[in-house]
Order: C-alpha cells, then structure tokens, then sequence
C-alpha cells in the first residue's frame, strides 16, 4: 500500500493557470475576428505569426535555460503575449518588425526578468511600446476599413505585404480614428466626422472592434477570470474625465463615447491592464490602479504625442504595482488596521 | 612592489570601472549612441584619469586625510579643465555633441574612485598605469557600447569619424545594411541600459567559464580547526 | 432568527457527505489490542500510572496530567497493559510517540463509575475537576483540554457560548450524525457549559446542509430549559473554523493573537459536550468517539463509534476498504487533515474522519506552475491575508516580511492552495515558514541565553581574578611593611608623629620577625633532622632573625613607652585580660599535654606560660586601674541619664497632650461615642502623672543645666504668635466666650513664658 | 578684485558655519559604543566555540566590525553568513573550509559510567553547562549545551561524545515543498553564472 504523506489540502479546484490562458485567447477571438471583418487577413496573419514566433522564442529561452518545454509551453502565457501583442499591432506590419517586437516582449521583458510570474512589465505592451518608439513610421500606417477604402487586399496580397516587403498600397492605409482627431486642427469635433463619410465610417469600424472585445472582457468577467475592478475603474475614470473635458468645450475634446470606443481602449481595459502579473493585487490597490490608468490615457491622448496611450499608461501603472500593493494591503482577519508598506 | 601584471588586468577586465565597479554610468550610457562620441569620450576620460593619478599619487604624503577629496576634486577639475580646452581647439564639433559630458568627467566617480582607492596608497609609476589601465578599460566599453549601439540603430559602424581624426576619415564609415529602417530604440537611452547589460551579461558568462574551469581541480582543504582558539581556561 | 454575520473570502469544495450519511452510527467490534498515545491533545504529554502487566477495568485512568495544559488518559475497555512503548501515532511526520498498549481481555468491566444527578449543586471548581478527570480534549480537532476552556480565571467574564456543529469540511458527517443521534447529549453538555460559564447568550451554528441535524438540534434545545439559539448558517468552507465562527454568529474578530475568551466568547465542540454531558452525569470518562470513515475506497462508509486507541487498520476493514484502491489516507478532513504514512496509527480524541482515497479521488499534486498573481488566493483567504506575498516570503525564507504580512494569522484552511490555478502547495510553505519561524526563535532565545550563560561565567573567572589579586596584593603589601618597619628599625626609628601608628607598626615588624624566626627554626631543626651537611647558613639566618627580633621587640617597647599614656579603654583592657587568660589556660593545657607525654616542647611552653601568666596580670592591672580611673566620670554620666529621662519625659508629656487634644477635638467635632469620652478620662490622668513627672525630673536637674535660653525664647516667641491669633480670631468671630477665655489663657501662659525668659536670662548673665 | 575677495569671505562664511554645525553634530549625535557590534553578536550563534580563532563570539562580532570576514563561524553556517552579508550590506561568501564545516546541531553527553570526576570538562565549558564536583560524576544540562564541544578534547578518559538532536514531535516541522523545477527539471550543474552577477 503506497501511501502518500503529503500536506493538505488534498483536493483541489479544477482550472490550471493554462486553462485560464486559454480562456483568454478564446475571449480574445471576436475581437480579432471583427479586426479581420473589418481590416482584411492581415490582423489574422500577424496574429498567427506572432503567437508562432512567441512560442518559437519562449521554447529558445526553456532550451537556454533548460526547463521542460512542454511544461511551460503548456501554460500558453507565450501564445496569450504573442496573440495580445498582434492585436494591437498595425495589420499590414512588415513580418520583421513583428518579429522584433515578440522578441522583445518575450526574451527581454519576460524570459529575462525569470519568465512567467516574474515580469514587472506586461510583456506584450513592452514589445508594442518598443516597436512604437523605433519605427513610428511602420507602426502608424494603419490600414482603413475595407468596406471604406473599398481596395480589397486577397490573402496572398496581404502576405506579399507583410513577408515580401511589398508595400502598403496607399489606397488601403488611412489614419486611425484617433490619429485623425489629433490633427484635426481648427476643426470642431462635429465638423470633423461630418467632414467626410469615409471617416465616420472608420470611425464605426473602430467602435465595432472595441465592441467585440467588450464582449470578451464582459465573457472573462463572467467567468471570473478577472475581477471588475480595473476594467470598471479605467472605464469609469476615462469616462469622467473625458465627460469633464466634453462638457467644458464639446467642440474641441472628443466625446466619452468617442473616447471609450476608439483606440484599444476595450482591449486594454479588460485584456492588457488585467494581466494578474503586472498589475496591482488587492482590490483597492486594483481599483487605484485602473483609474490611473484612464487618467493617463486621458492625458496623453490629449496632451501627449501619441494618438492613443493604452501601452504607455499600462507600463507606467506597471511600475507603481509594488508601489500600491504595499499601500493597499487588506486588514488581516483580528488587526485593527491594514500593515501600511514593509518592514525591512 | 607593484604588481603591474595585476593592475593592467585589473583596469582591463576584473575590476573593469565600467562593468565591475559601475562607475560613470551616466556619461557612458549618455553618449554612447555612436562609436566616435565613445572613442571621444573615453580618449577624454583617460586623458583625465591619467593626469590626476599621476597628480594624486605626488601628493599623496602632503594632503592630510580629512581634506583629500577636496584636493582631488580640484586636480581633477583642474585636468578636465584642460581637457576642455583642448578639445575646443582640436575636436570643436565633438566637443560641441559632447556637451556637457565633458566637464561632467569631473563628477565620474571612476576618476575619482580611483584617486581615492588606489593612486593615493601607491608609487606614481603603477598610479599612472593604474590609471592608463582604467582609463582604457572604461574606453573600450564605451566603443563597444558605441558600436553596438550604432549598428543597432543605424546599421553604420564609424561614422562621422571626422570629427576626430580628420576629414580623411569620413571614408572611414561602415554601412553594414543598406536600406537599413533604423532601430531608434537602441539609440535611445533604454537601447543603452539593454546593451550594457548585455555586455555585463558575457562578461559575467565568460568569467563564470572560467571559473568552473578553474575549479574543475579541487583543491585540498586545509584540515578544519587548526585555527580553533581556546575560549575557556 | 438571529443576524448571520459574514466572514471574507471562503471555497465551496464538493462536498462528499452524502456516502458516509447513507447507514446508521455502528459500534466496532473490540479490536484485539488498543494503542493509546499518551498525548492525545494540546500541551504536554500525560505521564503513565499504569506499568506493564498491570491489570485496568474500563475506565480507569491509565495516565495523569503533567501540567495545567494537559489531560487525563482512560483504559476504554478492560485488559491488560502489554507494552508502554514508543508507536506510530497519528501525526503528519509519521513519527512515533510513547504509547500504552492495551491488550482487551473482553469482559468490559467497568471501573466504578460516580455521575451526579444534581451537578448544580456541586462548586464549580469541583465540577471542572470532573470534567477534567474525564480527560476530555476538544473534539472538533485541535484537542485543547476542556475543562480550561470550561472553567476560566475570572479575568474572563464570558457574555456567549457558543456551540461548534458547523463541520465545514467535506467529507466529515461524525458531528452531523452525533446531532442527530444524541441531540438531547448535547444539550445536556450545554447546559453544563452554561452552568459553568454563566454567558447571557448560547448560539449553536449548524451549515444549512445538515438540515437533519438541524431540526434535531432545534426540538431538543425547546426542551431545554435553557434558551438555546441554533442558527442555521449557510455553507461555506472554513465557517468551522472558530474565528470564522466568531464572526459569523456574532459580528466580532477575535484579535490577532488572542483568544475568543479574550472577549468574551467560549467556543465549544458539539462532541466535546456529549463527553461533558456523559462525564458529569454518569461519570463516564472520554474512551471512545464518533468516526467517519469515507472515502471511494471504502464500499461501507458510515459513521462508528470507536474506541480511542483502535488502531486504523480495523476501521478500515470494517468499512469495507479495498486495500488495492486505497492512494491516499487522511485523517481529518481533506482540506486540513494530514495523510497518514500506514493504517497502523491508532485513533486518538480528536480523530474526527479517516479518508480512504482513491486514486481518481484524490490525485497527485500535479507540479507547480509559477505563481502568476492571479489573486484568487487572496479572494478566498478567510483571514484576509495575501497569500501570494507570503508564497513569495516563504519561499525566499524572508521570514520577518512573512510575519510582517500576518502569517501567523493564517489558520492552514487551504482555501489558498484549493483554488491556486498555478497547483502551488501554498499551506505547505506556511506550514514550514511558521515552524522555521518558531525555530528561528527558539534558536535566538537560547542563544541570548548561551550569551548571558558565557558573560556571567567570565564576569565569575573575571571576579575570581581580581579578588586573588587583591589577597596577592595585601601580602604584599604587609610585607613591604614590614621592609619598612625593618628600615625603621635599622635607623633606630626617629619619633613618630602617631605614636599609636608607630607602635602597631612595631607590633607587626616584631610579630613579622618572630614568625620569621621560628621559620628559620624550624628550617633549621628540618635540615638537622635530615642530616643536612649546609647548616651553618641556615643557623646564621636564624642567629639574624634572632637577633631581629630582639630589635623589633626594642623598638616596640621603645614605641610602647613613647606612645602617650592613653586614655585607657576598658572594654579594650577587659577584652585584652580576657585574650590572656584564654592564652594562660590554652598553654597550661598544652603544657600539661605535653608533660603528659614527656616531649621536649614541654620547657618551651613553660616559659611562654610564665610570660603569658605576668602578660595576664598585667592585663588585669590595667584592667583594674582603668577602672577606677573611670569611675569619677560616673556622675557625669548619671546627669546624661537624666538628660535623656527629661527628653523623654518631655516627649511623653507631649504626645499624652497631642492624643489628648484630638480627642477633644473628635468629640467637639461631634463624635460623641463612648469610647471618646473615655479616652479623654483616660488621657487626662495620664497627662497629669506625666506632667509632674517631667516637673520632677527638671527640678532635679542641677541648676546649671537649667532653662536653655533659645528654647525660652522661642517659646515665648509662640506664645506672643498664638495669643495675637486668638486676639485677631476674637475679632473677626466678635463677640465668643470660649474664645475670650482661651485668649486670657494664652496671654496668661504668654506672660509666664516672659518672666521664664526673663529670669533666665539674668540667671545667665549674673556669674 | 573686489567681487572675488566678497566671493572668497562668503565661502569663507559658509564653511565656517557648516563646520560647526559639522562639529556641534558630531558631539551632540556621538555614538555611545558600536552598536553594531551587538547587532553582530545578536546573530552569532553564541556557541562559544572558538572556531573562529576568537576567544567567544562577541570577540569575533568586534573583529568583524572592524573587518574581519563573515565566513568563519561553522556553526552558524550559512544562514549566519547571510544575515551577516545583510546586516553589513557585503556580499555573502561560502563558509571558510579551514575554521570547520556547518554540522548538524549536537549536544553534549557524558557517558556517566565512564566519569572519573576530574571537573576538566566544567572548566572548559563557556556556558557553565556541566554539573559536577571533584571526583563526582559530571553531567551535561542539555537545554543549556550550545554544542561547542570544547569539552570533547580535555576530557581524560573521552567519555563526553557530541549527539546530534534528534527531531521530536514537538520540534518537528513540514519539510519546505520541493520546489517544482527540481521535480522537472533542474538549474544544477549550471556553474556560479548567477552569483557572479
């Protein structure tokens, strides 16, 4: 009779950390899939060739450090980094800007800093937000939505585009939604959609694909794989703040819906910010930290040079995670208050 | 007796300012963004390094310990000073992209750490190799750092180095990728910290080779105890 | 309906009770022999009363308690001891423990047993000590001996009782099954509970699965006659747990590091009050509980009631267990119950469920990921810690940031580890953290105890030292004295400013010079004895010592008569008279001894008695001359006695005179007791013998002692203050007779206290 | 001219005021003692063992703080080290082979049949832990015995022998969970490339 001395709890809740990846990816997918309805095959594309490359580089890293591959493979946090960072990526990307910019998110900003669990960056918006600074060039030529650019892009075209280093053709590319609004000049924000069909209906395609990706948050929060708390309070801060602006000079600041449905606002709120690992942990410490966030997109979509600011303000907020779960930390079971900071 | 074996290798590699001691991090991840600022700045540094050794290890019987650092920061202030002014009359348009990092010499901590911890306990000959040796140390990874850095983000080698050596040598630059889109980010001071830590990362791997190398013949341990004093009656 | 508090954090793990609740409570058959573990519960291990071979009846205490914290032990049936022997018992390191086998004969015979009908009656000292003599530990799990937590210090005034049938863990049905089978026990127990702690409220909390017992419970506390709250709660894991119950029924947190006692709350087992209930009404002392035995393994779960000591394995067979599919042992419950190494472990008192796991019921641990802050630790933990920041302190050994974070606040539910997605055995990591830490701190404590250990033997060699120094020094010094004195000597000493210094001085150097001498002596005598050939140098050493002495005696002498006739002391002289005759009749001894045995020491002795007799009686002499000189200074004396008989005289008088006026005062004040008024006829005669006393004794007082010129002027001095307080106290009162007359008193008194003064000082002045 | 010699009397003003608050610091916050050197020795193991070739551990908490290596105390072994390393912010070493190896926890026990009552051995102990008189039998305190086995080698008759502690149930504790990579996978064998960083 081989038993075990083992140490309790003896039984245990079904769901492994790969199943929770996998739930995400799976949230993911509308978001892609109404990427893909709107842009073409490139989304798609990259977002193969991205997961592809993220799972070739994390096994690299395993061999060089001589962990079990499948094991960690298994977990599928490379995929889940691979397949967030395509998303947010031009869709027409040359492959080796795509493949520089896995290759940052996976062997420096997470392999490097002792792999899953470790990072104090979110991975993905470290390889985004590299690629954004190096070549501003290729990462704000977006493609406009094909119903409106009206040039169909055929699967092998869009490959060509992307591995061939044919370029974009000029009649697909169309500046985003927000990019748009930056330098819409003189212009009020009403005479700016009214301006042109084309534009409102960008417009609309954006709003579709945050919708989608709503939808996936809205799934991961009802399988509570993430907790309200950061999407509600980056939503809800970006709301404010934004509705704060609109309501002094609605002519020169964008509206909250447009500020809540453009960009990679959803994606961010309920895919990037949540990422357990970078972001703050006890539900105060969450609540601080997704509003920060909404406060800085605010703030550097307006004020800053780059049209949106999801990854630049998930990275800072990233930063000040240590920061505020040491300030935040519950009051224990029996303690008249919650310890404040660490002793040392 | 000086061991100048030992001090080279010292200033060269085990106690390299840069990748083992840390010092002067500022001016070397400042300016490194190609290789003739780096060859610039490191000629700079060991001009400096050189001088104030020399400078220190004369003086070092008259200055009494509570005031030396005032006493080196003014040598040492007094030899970039020189330095400048030099550069100035040679060198205009790289002292002009230097900048501040030139007069800034005065506040690596390398040239002072040195004086401190080595030129100001020895003899001017190994103070002087001493710094000859640190100065060529730090130098070397600021090229390599340069290079690095310029090829990463540039895709050239040596460009610019007119600036230094003369109009002949603007034929002197590399173009390693034609078309090359440029990689901003190893320009940018993050490129810098990545590729220095890159470099700290081989040296690391290279000297723990050689360790276990080493180490692979035992060697016997002294029999336990032999230093035991008695603490009782 | 009583209010239902929350507590954060909580699991819902599969329950699993349904198998074991399937059949009725069975009795297992007598096992062939019983392991009894001689601890059972918390604190220190009770020791044997029983030796190997010893016949026991069922019942009978087999071993006693060690220590306030600690608990009886009782043969669960009759047998013999067959072995008091180190066994495997019931613990998650396997280890063995000290045991008493019980070999059952099959008789059952029971040990007399005393219940009580009216436990009411009883003191509640004498109550506890039975429910202490019962030897019951809590059975809930943790096995704290019952009777402490039933009869507290009275700093702990206990406002709820509240009864435990909550049984969170899956699995487990032991008190669901007690609740419904023996509800009225457990009122019973409750209502002793009561009696003991007199709380204002008793809540029972059972989980809203255990309906049956629920109804059970709820009918049997209407007969109760007292008012029995059962709250049913609704199920979450660790609601069993006793602070977690804390919070539920009541909405109060036990303090981190407190006891519910602590304010005000007794948390109490439903099993422990059926053994209470048994123990005080028929005696019956804590030899068998209340076992579930589960587990896919087993084909006939149910609950047994078991005698404490059976070993496992018996239970196992009873239930059916097929040893093929048997994986994983646990006692306890699978959330905090510890897998057992082998079925040969007895059950003990707090043995609530063994677990007969199979291999699809209870798989192994797949590896652990990396933890990847997902934070459902955190959402779970009922003690609202963060489970994951402690994994990380644990795991890097930061055991102060770990105690900092509150680890020791964690009570090992295992809500933490159950839903961990990374498969982190996170208990396991507090479990070892808490134990390194209590390491840590033992190690520390004894340490500073080596340290104070090692500083105080060092501070003794160190002491030790200095005072052989010291005695080192003092001979050295007595012989440089000596050198001195022999300096002195040599020079004929000039006269000394102290002549008595002068003259110890010479005492020394003549006593140094004697021993000396006789030293030399004795040398030489050794050497001639030995028939050593180098005499002479020794007989010319001991010739100058001789000669030595004879000096240093002359130059005593010469000290002696130098030194000024001194006032003799007598007592000095009486004391030096005494020392000679002591020494007198000392040498007489001696020298009849040794006349007695003819030795050559006999002419030596004689004539130091012939010295020490004139030696003697010169010490009389002075003795006696001393004393005559001393008696002229008799009278003075006597006048000193009489100074001080005035004093003290004078004392009394003025302590009869204070006690006196106070109690006037008492009685002025009102006090008109008896006992008043008769102190005051007591002090007054008093009073006035002292009175007169003192006027004697200063009329004996020669004259030229007489009135002390100071203290008459500072009595008239008073007497002028207080006549001018009456005059102003007149004033302001107008028109008084009292006061008129005590004014006419003290002036009176005022104006004696001048003429005194007056008249002595003319007294003064006129010689 | 006169710029400079305002310059130099304002410089001249500034250290003479910085001096003497320099100056009035350095009396008023003067340390009493070296407090370090106690934070040292709180976590020496206080063995008293010597093996330090320091008479005592306080002797050896002093020379450290002025100096000496962190490495040669093997009884506190490693941990001590790295508490030391900690407190002294320097970088932990490994033990120093030649001062002894890191050994189980021993005590000491007299076989007391073998006694002769020579009180060699109470002498030795730094911790007063053997009980005994002049040709009585000698006995160890145990829970007083810091395992320094100095009294091993004065013993005449080598009756005193050093038994390791054996765990019990009151002192036993859960094994630290093995850690998963070592379960999978493991990072041995691959050299110092990690601490020389």
């Amino acid at each position: 009779m081989a038993l075990m001395r083992l140490s309790s709890p003896h039984v245990h809740r079904p769901g492994k950390t790969g199943d929770v990846m996998k739930q995400v990816i799976a949230a993911a997918l509308p978001g892609l899939a109404t990427l893909v309805w709107y842009f073409g095959w490139g989304p798609l594309i990259n977002a193969v060739f991205a997961v592809t490359l993220a799972l070739l580089f994390e096994a690299v890293i395993l061999k060089l450090r001589r962990r079990p591959l499948g094991f960690y493979l298994g977990d599928f946090s490379a995929a889940l980094t691979g397949l967030l960072l395509a998303l947010a990526l031009p869709p027409y990307l040359p492959w080796w800007t795509t493949t520089v910019g896995v290759f940052v998110a996976i062997v420096i900003a997470k392999q490097l800093y002792g792999g899953l669990g470790q990072n104090p960056f979110n991975p993905a918006m470290i390889g985004y937000a590299l690629l954004l600074i190096s070549f501003p060039v290729e990462m704000t030529r977006w493609a406009g939505p094909q119903e409106v650019t009206g040039a169909q892009l055929s699967f092998v075209d869009a490959l060509a585009v992307i591995f061939a280093g044919q370029g974009l053709p000029d009649a697909v590319t169309m500046a985003t939604p927000l990019e748009t609004f930056k330098h819409k000049g003189a212009l009020t924000a009403d005479e700016l959609w009214a301006q042109s069909a084309q534009l409102l209906a960008g417009l609309h395609a954006w709003q579709a694909v945050n919708l989608a990706f709503l939808l996936g948050g809205i799934y991961l929060l009802l399988r509570r794989i993430i907790t309200w708390h950061i999407p509600g309070a980056l939503l809800f801060t970006l709301f404010m703040v934004s509705g704060f602006f609109y309501g002094a000079d609605p002519s020169n600041h964008g509206s909250p819906l447009f500020h809540l449905s453009t960009g990679a606002i959803m994606l961010g709120a309920f895919f990037i910010a949540t990422d357990p690992v970078t972001a703050a942990t006890s539900n105060k410490g969450k609540l601080v930290f997704g509003a920060s966030i909404g406060l800085l997109i605010y703030i550097i979509r307006t004020w800053g040079n780059y049209p949106d600011a999801v990854a630049f303000s998930v990275l800072l907020m990233n930063l000040a995670a240590p920061f505020l779960d040491y300030y935040t930390r519950p009051r224990t079971y029996g303690h008249k208050q919650p310890q404040k900071g660490i002793k040392r | 007796m000086a061991d100048y074996r030992k001090i080279t290798l010292d200033g060269l590699w085990h106690n390299n300012p840069a990748l083992v001691q840390l010092l002067g991090l500022c001016p070397l991840l400042a300016v490194t963004g190609s290789v003739v600022n780096a060859i610039g700045l490191g000629l700079a540094t060991t001009l400096v390094l050189v001088g104030s050794n020399l400078a220190v290890s004369l003086i070092r019987n008259l200055v009494p310990d509570a005031v030396r650092l005032p006493a080196f920061v003014m040598i040492i202030a007094s030899y970039v000073t020189c330095v400048e002014l030099l550069m100035q009359s040679l060198t205009y348009d790289l002292y002009q992209i230097l900048g501040i990092f030139i007069p800034l010499i005065v506040t690596n901590c390398a040239i002072l750490g040195r004086a401190d911890a080595f030129a100001r306990k020895n003899p001017v000959m190994p103070a002087v190799l001493d710094g000859l040796m640190m100065g060529v140390g730090f130098s070397v990874v600021l090229v390599l750092l340069g290079g690095l850095r310029e090829l990463l983000g540039q895709g050239t080698l040596f460009s610019d180095m007119q600036l230094l050596f003369g109009p002949e040598a603007a034929g002197w630059k590399l173009t390693l990728f034609s078309d090359y889109p440029g990689f901003l980010f190893a320009v940018l001071p993050p490129g810098a910290f990545v590729g220095m830590g890159l470099i700290i990362a081989v040296k690391n791997i290279i000297d723990a080779r050689r360790k276990a190398r080493t180490e692979r013949q035992p060697q016997p341990v002294e029999d336990g105890g032999s230093k035991r004093v008695r603490v009782t009656g | 309906m009583s209010k239902i508090w929350s507590f954060h954090g909580g699991i819902h793990p599969p329950e699993n009770k349904q198998q074991s609740l399937q059949r009725p409570l069975e009795a297992l058959p007598l096992p062939s022999r019983l392991v009894l573990p001689l601890q059972q519960h918390i604190g220190a291990p009770a020791s044997p009363l029983v030796k190997v071979g010893d016949r026991v009846l069922k019942g009978q205490p087999i071993a006693e308690p060690t220590g306030f914290v600690s608990a009886y032990l009782h043969a669960p049936t009759s047998g013999t001891v067959v072995d008091l022997v180190d066994h495997s018992v019931p613990h998650p390191s396997g280890m063995t423990a000290p045991c008493v086998v019980i070999e059952p004969d099959g008789e059952e015979r029971w040990i007399e047993l005393q219940g009580v009908d009216d436990y009411r009656s009883l003191e509640k000292h004498e109550l506890a000590e039975r429910i202490r003599h019962a030897g019951i530990a809590g059975m809930g799990g943790a096995g704290f001996p019952t009777e402490i937590k039933l009869h507290l210090s009275d700093d702990h005034i206990i406002n709820t009782l509240i009864i435990n049938g909550v049984e969170c863990e899956p699995y487990i049905t032991a008190d669901d099954m007690l609740m419904r089978e023996r509800a009225d026990e457990i009122i019973g127990g409750i209502e002793i509970a009561a009696h003991l702690l007199t709380p204002t409220h008793v809540l029972m909390g059972i989980e809203d699965n255990k309906p049956e017992a629920a109804r059970a419970m709820t009918e049997a506390a209407r007969r109760s006659r007292i008012d029995i709250e059962v709250v049913v709660v609704p199920t979450k894991y660790p609601s069993g747990g006793e602070r977690q119950l804390v919070k539920l029924l009541t909405g109060v947190e036990v303090p981190s590091g407190k006891i519910p006692a602590d304010i005000g709350i007794v948390v109490q087992n439903v099993g422990t009050l059926a053994a209470v209930y048994n123990a005080v009404h028929f005696g019956k002392p804590l030899i068998s509980r209340i076992t579930t035995i589960t587990g896919e393994a087993a084909s006939r779960p149910g609950n047994r009631e078991v005698l404490i000591g059976t070993p496992i394995s018996d239970l196992l067979a009873h239930a059916g267990v097929d040893p093929n599919r048997l994986t994983r042992l646990v006692m306890g419950g699978p959330m905090m119950g510890y897998a057992l190494g082998n079925a040969n472990v007895p059950l003990i008192k707090t043995s609530n469920c063994i677990i007969a796991g199979a291999a699809d019921e209870f798989p192994p641990a797949p590896p652990a990921q990396n933890c990847i802050r997902c934070g459902a630790c955190e959402q779970v933990c009922p003690a609202e810690l963060l489970p994951q920041q402690l994994h990380w302190f644990a795991k890097g050994r930061e055991y102060d940031k770990a105690l900092n974070f509150n680890l020791l606040d964690c009570i090992e539910c295992g809500a933490c580890s159950y839903v961990c997605p990374s498969n982190i055995p996170l208990v396991q990591y507090y479990r070892h953290a808490k134990g390194e830490i209590r390491r840590e701190q033992a190690e520390q404590r004894k340490a500073e105890q080596a340290r104070i250990r090692f500083e105080a033997r060092n501070e003794r060699l160190e002491r030790e030292k200095t005072e052989k120094e010291a005695r080192r020094k003092a001979r050295a010094e007595a012989a440089a004295k000596a050198q001195a004195a022999k300096k002195d000597d040599a020079v004929t000493s000039a006269p000394k400013a102290d002549p008595e210094a002068a003259l110890k001085a010479a005492k020394t150097a003549a006593a140094v010079a004697r021993t000396k001498l006789k030293k030399a002596e004795k040398a030489l005598q050794i050497a001639r004895d030995s028939g050593e050939s180098d005499l002479a140098a020794l007989e010319a050493e001991v010739s100058a010592q001789q000669q030595k002495v004879a000096a240093s005696e002359a130059a005593l002498k010469a000290a002696e008569s130098t030194a000024p006739a001194k006032t003799p002391d007598i007592k000095e002289l009486k004391l030096a008279a005494a020392t000679a005759r002591t020494k007198v009749t000392k040498t007489e001894k001696a020298l009849a001894d040794a006349e007695a045995k003819a030795l050559p020491s006999a002419e030596k002795l004689r004539s130091s008695l012939a010295t020490l007799r004139s030696k003697a009686d010169a010490a009389q002499h002075a003795l006696a001359a001393a004393e005559q000189s001393a008696r002229p200074a008799a009278p003075a004396e006597a006048t000193a006695a009489a100074t001080a008989d005035l004093k003290q005289l004078k004392s009394n008088a003025a302590i009869l005179r204070t006690k006196l006026k106070k109690a006037r005062k008492a009685i002025e004040a009102g006090d008109s007791s008896a006992e008043l008024a008769q102190q005051v006829t007591e002090l007054e005669p008093q009073l006035a013998s002292a009175e007169q006393a003192l006027a004697a004794a200063q009329a004996q007082q020669p004259p030229h002692t007489g009135p002390d010129l100071k203290a008459l002027k500072s009595a008239v001095a008073i007497a002028r203050t207080k006549v001018k307080k009456a005059q102003k106290a007149l004033d302001e009162a107008g028109d008084n007779d009292d006061l008129r007359a005590e004014l006419a008193q003290l002036q009176q008194q005022a104006a004696a206290a001048d003429a005194a003064l007056e008249a002595a000082q003319q007294a003064t002045e006129s010689p | 001219m006169e710029s400079i010699l305002i310059a130099i009397i304002a410089l001249g003003c500034i250290a003479l005021v910085f001096g003497a608050i320099l100056g009035f610091a350095s009396v008023k916050f003067k340390v009493e003692g070296n407090p370090i050197v106690d934070q040292i020795d709180a976590l020496l193991p206080q063995t008293q063992c010597g093996q330090c070739s320091y008479p005592g551990c306080r002797p050896y908490a002093e020379a450290i703080a002025n100096g000496e290596a962190i490495n040669k105390c093997p009884p506190g072994g490693q941990s001590t080290i790295d508490a030391l390393a900690d407190l002294l912010d320097v970088e932990a070493i490994p033990l120093d082979a030649e001062h002894g190896q890191e050994q189980p926890k021993t005590v000491a026990f007299i076989r007391e049949a073998e006694c002769i009552g020579c009180t060699k051995c109470i002498q030795a102990c730094p911790v007063d832990a053997i009980l005994g008189a002049a040709k009585q039998m000698h006995t160890v305190i145990a829970s007083e015995c810091t395992g320094c086995d100095l009294c091993v080698e004065p013993c005449p008759v080598d009756c005193i022998d050093m038994l390791p502690i054996e765990p019990t149930l009151a002192n036993w504790n859960w094994p630290s969970p093995s850690s998963s990579e070592h379960i999978i996978a493991t990072d041995r064998g691959r050299g110092n490339a990690g601490s020389a960083a």
